[in-house]
């Protein structure tokens, strides 16, 4: 599982790369979240798979699974939610100032 | 807190002190007169010393500056820094005399000429005085400020500007080359004091470092004495006004390279490197220099060629000096120990009547309006008294006697001649160049010391071509160059209380084991019999004066030698084309598009990352520990990867979003499959709230449609693109898996598996957040917190919509 | 336990936050912010204090001893970084008064600025990987709001390729903690250096320290600084200049602590990247620099130098280079502020950062014009100022591990620094005066202070530099003993 | 245009609303044994409030919620930061978190946490912040 | 044969019930012709599946486990309620923004009522 | 016995799940996609109740109720988004 996982998140690292390396803001936008999805799989396959039962102590089970990595994915996935929004916001307030949303055209002039 | 220190600071302190006595007292007393107590008390405090130091003893002070680094203000003064200490002060005191009245107190910024005046004296004697090298560094680095503020001290013109840049960065770069050379030292020796290090030169030379330490500070010594190639800054520094150009431009800063070759001398003296570069560089500096002058028009010009001509001598008497060492005692060493009296004699000879000559040629700048010496001519009686200065201090760099320069100039024959005979350092075959060189450069003294006073005072008078009416300098002026002429003729007559006083001890000081043995003995005479040195001389005013008078048939020889090949064409075009090309680099790759520095960084990425994994040879793939995979969880990997590709190529950004969505859905499953509860819930509600906030920008955002109407696909294919993911995304994997197989440590996630007994929760997940690792939840909302601020006023704050 | 470690941090995220609530009162704003900085400044100083005379200080979060719950941690390190923070902050505070507007002011500047502080503090001070990449996060995002406040067309659009590329490093960062979990199953820093020094630093943990050091590069702008010259010269300038001075270095202080602390067992190939990094930001940040006439640009630029030659320093591993490091970095983080500071005032002055079109300013404005010909001095090290000692320091490291070629290059450009920021003086002071003061664009009132302050502090910083030895030495013996730092978090603790 | 009506939309999202929101307080209360928290309890408000302003529109919710939610979030923070702060005031470390078992009248043996109140910040601070910034970004015109 | 093993059959038959109607949407989605019928086997044979399945759920659990789940009702509860509006709005938002119906579609009775009602600029691309 | 059986629904789910997933990529239309991630939604909710049984654990039940709602917020974003451009008003009167 964790060698799929592995290969799983560098297929998603290549398509967000491939997404943040073309012009267009949205698209550079769409390219990050699929990277933060490859890098909280990629933390939860790291502290290991399915070793045990969710690391709830109520419900029975005696082994768990690594439960430090889940936190910290919980962790950087709202981190990671605050900044997308951002700039989600920060890509749409620069279209509006700029009138475009291809960072081809955003390279700025000299004569500022 | 001893004498000398205050001495040394004094004109530090008492910079502070000068905008005030310009704001309050200028009106009624030119700023100059304050000032002028500074050198003169210090010059005094000096003189006192002297017979102290002509004993042989020396003077050591300290006071702490850092002293866990050693760097202390360790002040020494033994017979080579107090001439230089003399020289500093006697001449400024005359400097700034002739300055009250070369400077107007009505129109010039007075207030800044002194500060940088102050600062500059200030920083020369902590130069001299200094033993430990970094703080001498310190000094030398404040002495190439000032220098730089008083060439610009006109700072509207575009030329002083260029003039104190150039100086600067080349005296600067030489500093630069000099610390690195004294950090070398006292690595070797782990010592900053000098006196240490002259205990220990046998260390130093034995060192790998030896060569490049030595060759480091030289070059500092070379640039600062402008030496040949880096005299160039010199003739530009003339834009400085006249007593400066004749205090720091010809009678100490640049003299600061001689005293550090001097001082240093007993370090890496008698070595071959030593005594090859420095007389070589003197010689060829002294050739180039008289040569050149010879063909300047602007009287500073002339000047500061000859300056240069005259430093490359004494650099090359200290070069050929250095041989002493190698001998280290005995009357061969004492033959070469005369070189060294001679350089310094020399020195003392060039900043008195050098002094003088610059102070006249500023009289008559300030008389005349002009420097040029076409315009200028049959001054004498117009000027008689400025002309007798002139001659005396032309003829004196002439070396001719009844003048000081006379004794000097033989004494440095003598020592090219003597030279040739050693039998060290190859000088058998090359040393002969050594006497070619300083008499073809002697007769190029004698031509433009003449052109200096004849083409100015002799003549005709052109009056219609001068700036204003001249006539003679006030008193005033007069008496500082009158002052230096009379030293010139003084020291001719009784150089060997010159002798007595500094010059022995100061020998003493570079070359200390001369002094133990007792063979240094100096004494001056102008009569020496029909030696070689006299035939020389001979020689030098012969040919020189039939050249004078031929001057107008052969100078047309330099218009043979291209304009842009030299040292100071390359300067400016290399200046220039730095710039350029330094512009075209960086803006090759600063192209301000995101893409291309993202490029960058992921390129950087594969090649560190992936790198280090190969050639660490860390790539290790074990599946031994992999978790069981079942055909349901393939299926979804494979919606997944579906789902992704999807976003890749959609050609609508709805699309996209809704393959976001169920990416994300996708990924909260495998939180459950993976066993992480908390986790599918929050990537859940985050996508969700993801999705809704796509939804409700693209309200504001265009879409793919706009860009992409050309091209039938979503997204354009790049395969440079293409080929930067793929290796970051193999990069990310092959990592993933080597770091899989080798986990070398047990988790420390065990301990939270009490977080009932220890934190009262049963959500071993929420126990940590909340309880474990608290405050990163904390920062988290904060991080929200702030998110939430940032959008609220980068959609409610709107300058540039304001504005308009 | 010594609760006075957290102080730095949630002082300023408390008073901010304050702030928030109260909106309106921007006369509240200011004077709580001052008191803010001067409170942090002086607890600093008090950690400082203890620092040197009981040896490290530790906060185990909760009660939960390490390495399971988060430490924070005060060295002398962070305690002298902790102090300059406060006083650069405070200074380019003082001078946002004057210059920031009101606009801003009402939408939150200085609680963002307090937010700000707040990250880099908790920066200095955890001692927890994974709680370094919040407190970044916290910084980071502190700074997207800086820089995009006032929406300025420049603003946004520089700010989305700071914003992109910062967010990618966060990503990089994440996955970096990933694989050091994986491979030493902890992120407590002193456990993980106690973990790697047991089983030496093998082929994948300097893969992982590889990892870490292209993350930190990316915020320290340590080679990967292509982000750099746009977006620090977008906003207004009290901003800019405390970017300037502080947000790489948060990134240097990382690359610090983790190859001193956990990947210091194979210096001659980790350090080496690190110098031949050092050596490309240095040599492509002088180039920059000396290419464009633009005060911006050319400030900008020299940004970089500096975390070049602090890098250096770090580079050699040895007690002299880390001496230098140290020193050179406070001195940074100063001279950066103000020459930014002052470079802004240019700007406003006349109206445009081209120096063509600037000329004579030292006319109208003396002192402006002599402080910053100091702060030229000093940025590129010459003595006394403070720049000084940590050049020495920095080269004479380089030397003696026979990085002979990095000594060279710090000098070289340190030559060229000097070119480009004497370039902006004698381009925009010197030369004809073309302004009068009743033409120029805005006025140095109210801006002057917190400028003389920093100036005042760079030459005592060269002058006085004995007055820090003391604590620097503390700083470089515990970087270079990491033991100290593992024992004083770890408690004995050992798996 | 003829705006299209939601009268179905509506009823059922009136429905909805209740059981979101009184599932919204369960995870926040879960938290500490089962899944949930104060962060997801928190988004699930916001995700209550948020189907609220689909199905209606801002200005009409916010009659009913008449609060600055940027002054929410700061409060939430807040709230967060103080309970870690009366660690401090106890002579404990920061973030030092205080729990027991009380037998209360009606809850019959309860654990009482000081965590609790952190997740109460978190909460608060959570729909504050998605609150501002759909309200910010739907505002915008 | 205990109640255990009976329920736990009941419950698996009905879970596979269950996802057999999901699997008949799926098919339906697949091969339906236009977007308006396709959400007509999206909504309702799905959420037949879904509400087959967690009943399969809950009974196991409250036999097997002793579970009985509030959380489970109310999903299935929920998922009754939402489904039916989830689809009327996304093929009303269909029919507004003029997505085609299929070639085999009689009869468009709405045209009629929205005829000459210009809406806005289509949204959907 | 059971086990062999919900892998057997589990597969009719996956393939369900697929040939949502194909719709999503077939389209044609905005709305066909939408009703393909309810879908996905719907079978996901379905997909973790049987793997709670495989897991023998009530964990997860939030996270189906959880996905339920959302899922439904998600499409009436969506729904609302395409007929208006709007996802949210200030003033429906407007």
């Amino acid at each position: 599982m964790e060698t799929i996982m592995s290969i799983l998140v560098g297929v998603l690292f290549t398509i967000g790369t491939y997404l943040i390396l073309t012009k267009s803001l949205i698209r550079i936008i769409l390219g990050t979240s699929i990277i933060s999805h490859g890098v909280h799989l990629l933390i939860l396959t790291m502290g290991g798979l399915k070793s045990g039962g969710p690391p709830l102590l109520g419900i029975g089970t005696t082994t768990f699974t690594d439960a430090l990595p889940q936190a910290l994915i919980l962790t950087a996935i709202v981190i990671n939610f605050a900044t997308t929004a951002l700039f989600l916001v920060l890509s749409y307030r620069a279209y509006q100032e700029l009138g475009t949303d291809n960072t081809a055209e955003m390279r700025g002039d000299e004569n500022e | 807190m001893t004498i000398l220190h205050i001495m040394i600071l004094i004109p530090f302190v008492f910079a502070i002190f000068v905008p005030l006595f310009y704001k309050y007292f200028n009106k009624r007393l030119h700023t100059g007169w304050f000032v002028i107590l500074i050198p003169i008390i210090i010059f005094v405090y000096l003189l006192q010393l002297i017979p102290k130091i002509a004993s042989g003893a020396t003077i050591y002070e300290t006071i702490p500056w850092i002293p866990s680094f050693g760097i202390n203000l360790d002040m020494y003064v033994d017979g080579l820094s107090l001439i230089f200490g003399l020289l500093i002060t006697g001449i400024g005191a005359l400097v700034i005399l002739y300055s009250i009245y070369y400077l107007s107190k009505e129109k010039e910024a007075l207030h800044n000429f002194y500060v940088y005046l102050l600062l500059f004296m200030g920083a020369m004697l902590g130069l001299v005085f200094s033993d430990n090298i970094l703080v001498l560094y310190v000094f030398w680095e404040l002495t190439s400020i000032s220098s730089f503020l008083l060439i610009a001290y006109w700072y509207e013109r575009e030329k002083s500007r260029y003039g104190a840049q150039k100086s600067m960065l080349i005296t600067i770069f030489g500093g630069l080359a000099m610390l690195s050379g004294f950090i070398m030292l006292s690595m070797i020796t782990d010592t900053y004091s000098i006196r240490e290090m002259f205990a220990m030169s046998e260390t130093i030379i034995a060192h790998d470092l030896f060569l490049p330490a030595m060759i480091l500070i030289l070059l500092g010594a070379f640039t600062k004495s402008a030496q040949f190639p880096f005299s160039i800054w010199l003739p530009d520094a003339m834009e400085a006004p006249t007593p400066i150009s004749a205090y720091l431009h010809s009678a100490t800063m640049v003299k600061a390279g001689i005293y550090l070759v001097a001082r240093l001398t007993p370090i890496f003296g008698g070595t071959a490197e030593w005594f090859w570069i420095i007389s070589t560089v003197g010689l060829i500096t002294l050739l180039y220099g008289s040569f050149n002058a010879v063909k300047q028009i602007d009287l500073k010009g002339l000047l500061a060629y000859s300056t240069i001509s005259q430093l490359g001598m004494i650099m090359s008497l200290l070069g050929i000096g250095s041989a002493a060492l190698y001998f280290g005692y005995g009357n061969e060493a004492a033959m070469y120990a005369a070189a060294i009296t001679a350089a310094i004699f020399h020195m003392i000879n060039h900043s008195t009547f050098k002094g003088a000559l610059f102070m006249v040629v500023g009289i008559v700048d300030h008389e005349t309006g002009t420097r040029d010496i076409r315009r200028l001519g049959g001054l004498m009686t117009v000027m008689p008294i400025t002309f007798t200065v002139a001659l005396i201090g032309s003829f004196a760099m002439a070396g001719l006697p009844p003048f000081n320069g006379f004794l000097s100039k033989e004494m440095f024959f003598a020592s090219v001649v003597k030279v040739m005979e050693m039998d060290a350092f190859n000088m058998e075959t090359l040393g002969v160049l050594f006497p070619i060189i300083a008499w073809v450069a002697s007769i190029f003294t004698f031509i433009y010391s003449m052109i200096l006073v004849f083409k100015t005072f002799r003549g005709k008078y052109k009056p219609e071509r001068l700036e204003k009416k001249a006539h003679e300098a006030p008193i005033g002026m007069l008496i500082a160059p009158i002052i230096l002429a009379s030293l010139v003729i003084v020291i001719f007559f009784f150089p060997n209380v010159i002798a007595d006083l500094l010059l022995v001890p100061a020998v003493a000081a570079i070359l200390p084991s001369l002094m133990e043995e007792n063979v240094l003995e100096i004494h001056i005479s102008a009569w020496h019999g029909f030696s070689a040195e006299l035939y020389m001389t001979i020689g030098v005013v012969v040919i020189g004066t039939i050249m004078y008078l031929t001057l107008k048939k052969w100078t047309k020889v330099y218009r043979l030698y291209p304009q842009n090949l030299t040292i100071n064409a390359l300067y400016n075009n290399g200046l220039e084309s730095s710039q350029r090309i330094a512009a075209s680099i960086t803006n090759k790759y600063m192209t301000g598009y995101t893409r291309d520095y993202l490029a960058y960084i992921f390129t950087f990425f594969v090649l560190l990352i992936g790198g280090t994994l190969i050639v660490s040879n860390s790539i290790t793939i074990d599946l031994t520990n992999d978790a069981p995979v079942n055909i349901f969880e393939m299926a979804i990997i494979l919606s997944m990867l579906v789902a992704a590709f999807t976003v890749l190529l959609a050609k609508s950004r709805l699309t996209a979003i809704i393959s976001l969505g169920v990416l994300g859905y996708l990924v909260s499953l495998f939180f459950v499959i993976f066993r992480a509860p908390d986790l599918a819930l929050t990537q859940l509600v985050v996508e969700t709230v993801t999705t809704a906030l796509f939804l409700l920008c693209f309200f504001h955002l265009p879409k793919f449609k706009e860009q992409t109407k050309k091209q039938k696909k979503g997204v354009p294919f790049k395969p440079l693109n293409l080929i930067i993911s793929i290796a970051v995304g193999a990069v990310v994997t092959v990592f993933a898996l080597s770091a899989n197989g080798t986990q070398i440590f047990e988790p420390i996630a065990s301990y939270y598996e009490d977080s009932y007994e220890l934190a009262g929760a049963k959500n071993i997940v929420n126990a940590i957040l909340v309880d474990f690792r608290g405050i990163d939840t904390m920062l988290e909302i904060f991080v929200l917190c702030i998110a939430a601020l940032s959008v609220y006023t980068m959609i409610k704050l709107r300058l540039s919509r304001r504005e308009k | 336990m010594n609760n006075l470690v957290i102080m730095p941090i949630i002082v300023p995220l408390i008073i901010g936050l304050v702030m928030v609530i109260f909106r309106q009162r921007i006369l509240f704003h200011k004077i709580f912010s001052v008191l803010t900085l001067i409170a942090t400044g002086v607890i600093s100083g008090v950690l400082m204090y203890q620092v040197k005379y009981d040896g490290i200080q530790t906060l185990q979060l909760g009660g939960w001893e390490a390495p399971f719950g988060v430490s924070m941690v005060a060295d002398m390190f962070s305690g002298l970084l902790l102090l300059t923070t406060s006083i650069v902050g405070l200074f380019c505070l003082i001078f946002a008064f004057g210059s920031i507007g009101e606009d801003r002011e009402r939408h939150y500047f200085y609680p963002l600025f307090l937010f700000l502080i707040t990250g880099v503090n908790g920066s200095f001070l955890t001692g927890d990987v994974f709680n370094l990449f919040v407190c970044f996060e916290v910084m980071l995002i502190s700074s997207y709001a800086l820089i995009t406040l006032g929406g300025e067309k420049k603003q946004l659009r520089e700010s989305i390729k700071y914003v992109l590329i910062n967010l990618l490093a966060s990503f990089l960062f994440l996955v970096a903690v990933a694989y050091l979990y994986s491979v030493t199953g902890t992120i407590n820093m002193a456990h993980l250096a106690e973990r790697v020094s047991e089983v030496g630093q093998s082929g994948i943990i300097t893969a992982v320290a590889m990892m870490f050091l292209f993350v930190f590069s990316l915020k320290a702008a340590l080679f990967l600084f292509f982000w750099l010259p746009g977006s620090y010269s977008a906003p207004p300038t009290a901003v800019a200049a405390i970017f300037a001075a502080l947000l790489t270095k948060v990134g240097i202080y990382a690359i610090f602590r983790f190859f001193t602390l956990i990947f210091h067992h194979q210096p001659e190939v980790t350090h080496l990247i690190i110098g031949i990094m050092a050596a490309i930001s240095m040599l492509f940040g002088a180039i920059g620099a000396i290419a464009f006439n633009d005060i911006k640009k050319i400030l900008t630029y020299n940004v970089i130098v500096g975390v070049g030659f602090i890098l250096a320093g770090l580079a050699t591993y040895t007690s002299e280079g880390l001496t230098g490091s140290i020193y050179y970095l406070i001195h940074d983080m100063v001279i950066k502020a103000v020459i930014f500071l002052i470079g802004g005032v240019i700007i406003a002055l006349v109206g445009t950062s081209k120096l063509n079109d600037i000329s004579g300013l030292i006319k109208t404005h003396p002192y402006l014009g002599w402080m910053f010909f100091v702060v030229a001095l000093s940025i590129s090290g010459i003595p006394p100022l403070s720049g000084f000692i940590g050049k020495v320091y920095i080269t004479e490291g380089t030397f003696e591990v026979g990085y002979y070629w990095l000594g060279a290059i710090g000098l070289i450009t340190s030559l060229m620094v000097l070119f480009s920021v004497m370039k902006i003086f004698m381009n925009s002071f010197w030369g004809e005066t073309i302004l009068s003061e009743d033409m120029e664009k805005s006025s140095t009132k109210g801006v002057m202070f917190p400028i003389v302050a920093l100036v005042v502090l760079t030459i005592g910083l060269g002058i006085g530099a004995e007055g820090l030895y003391d604590y620097v030495n503390i700083a470089v013996e515990s970087l270079m003993n990491p033991s100290s730092y593992i024992e004083a978090v770890l408690l004995g603790y050992s798996d | 245009m003829k705006k299209p009506n939601d009268i179905i939309l509506r009823a059922v999202t009136n429905v909805a609303v209740v059981i979101i929101l009184t599932f919204a307080v369960y995870l926040f209360f879960a938290g500490h044994h089962n899944p949930g928290g104060g962060f997801i309890g928190g988004l699930a408000f916001a995700a209550a409030l948020t189907l609220l302003f689909l199905t209606y529109d801002i200005n009409s919710i916010r009659a009913n919620f008449p609060f600055d939610f940027k002054v929410l979030t700061a409060v939430g923070v807040l709230i967060a930061v103080l309970t870690g702060v009366g660690g401090i005031l106890f002579d404990q470390p920061f973030l030092f978190q205080a729990f027991d078992y009380f037998d209360l009248p009606i809850f019959g043996k309860t654990e009482l946490a000081t965590a609790v109140l952190f997740d109460i910040g978190v909460a608060l601070a959570v729909i504050g912040t998605a609150m501002v910034i759909i309200m910010t970004i739907s505002e915008d015109r | 044969m205990n109640l255990t093993v009976t329920s736990e059959l009941g419950a698996g038959i009905l879970i596979i019930i269950g996802t057999l109607f999901s699997f008949l949407s799926a098919i339906g989605i697949l091969r339906l012709p236009d977007v308006y019928t396709r959400s007509h086997a999206a909504s309702k044979s799905s959420t037949i599946g879904v509400l087959f399945t967690l009943i399969g759920t809950l009974i196991f659990f409250l036999i097997h486990e002793g579970v009985f789940s509030i959380r489970l009702i109310l999903v299935i509860f929920f998922v009754f309620l939402t489904a039916p509006v989830s689809a009327h709005l996304i093929s009303r938002s269909a029919y507004r923004s003029k997505v085609p119906m299929a070639d085999v579609t009689v009869q468009d009775e709405l045209k009629k009522v929205l005829v000459g009602k210009d809406r806005e600029a289509d949204q959907s691309e | 016995m059971i086990e062999s059986l919900l892998i057997v629904a589990l597969c009719f789910l996956v393939l369900s799940i697929l040939a949502a997933v194909y719709r999503l990529i077939k389209g044609p239309s905005i709305p066909d996609r939408v009703q393909a991630l309810d879908n996905i939604g719907v079978n996901i909710i379905a997909a973790i109740a049987i793997i709670s049984i495989f897991m023998r654990t009530s964990a997860f039940f939030s996270v189906m109720l959880l996905l339920g709602i959302l899922s439904f917020i998600g499409t009436i974003a969506f729904a609302r988004f395409l007929e208006r451009g709007k996802v949210i008003e200030s003033d429906r009167n407007e």
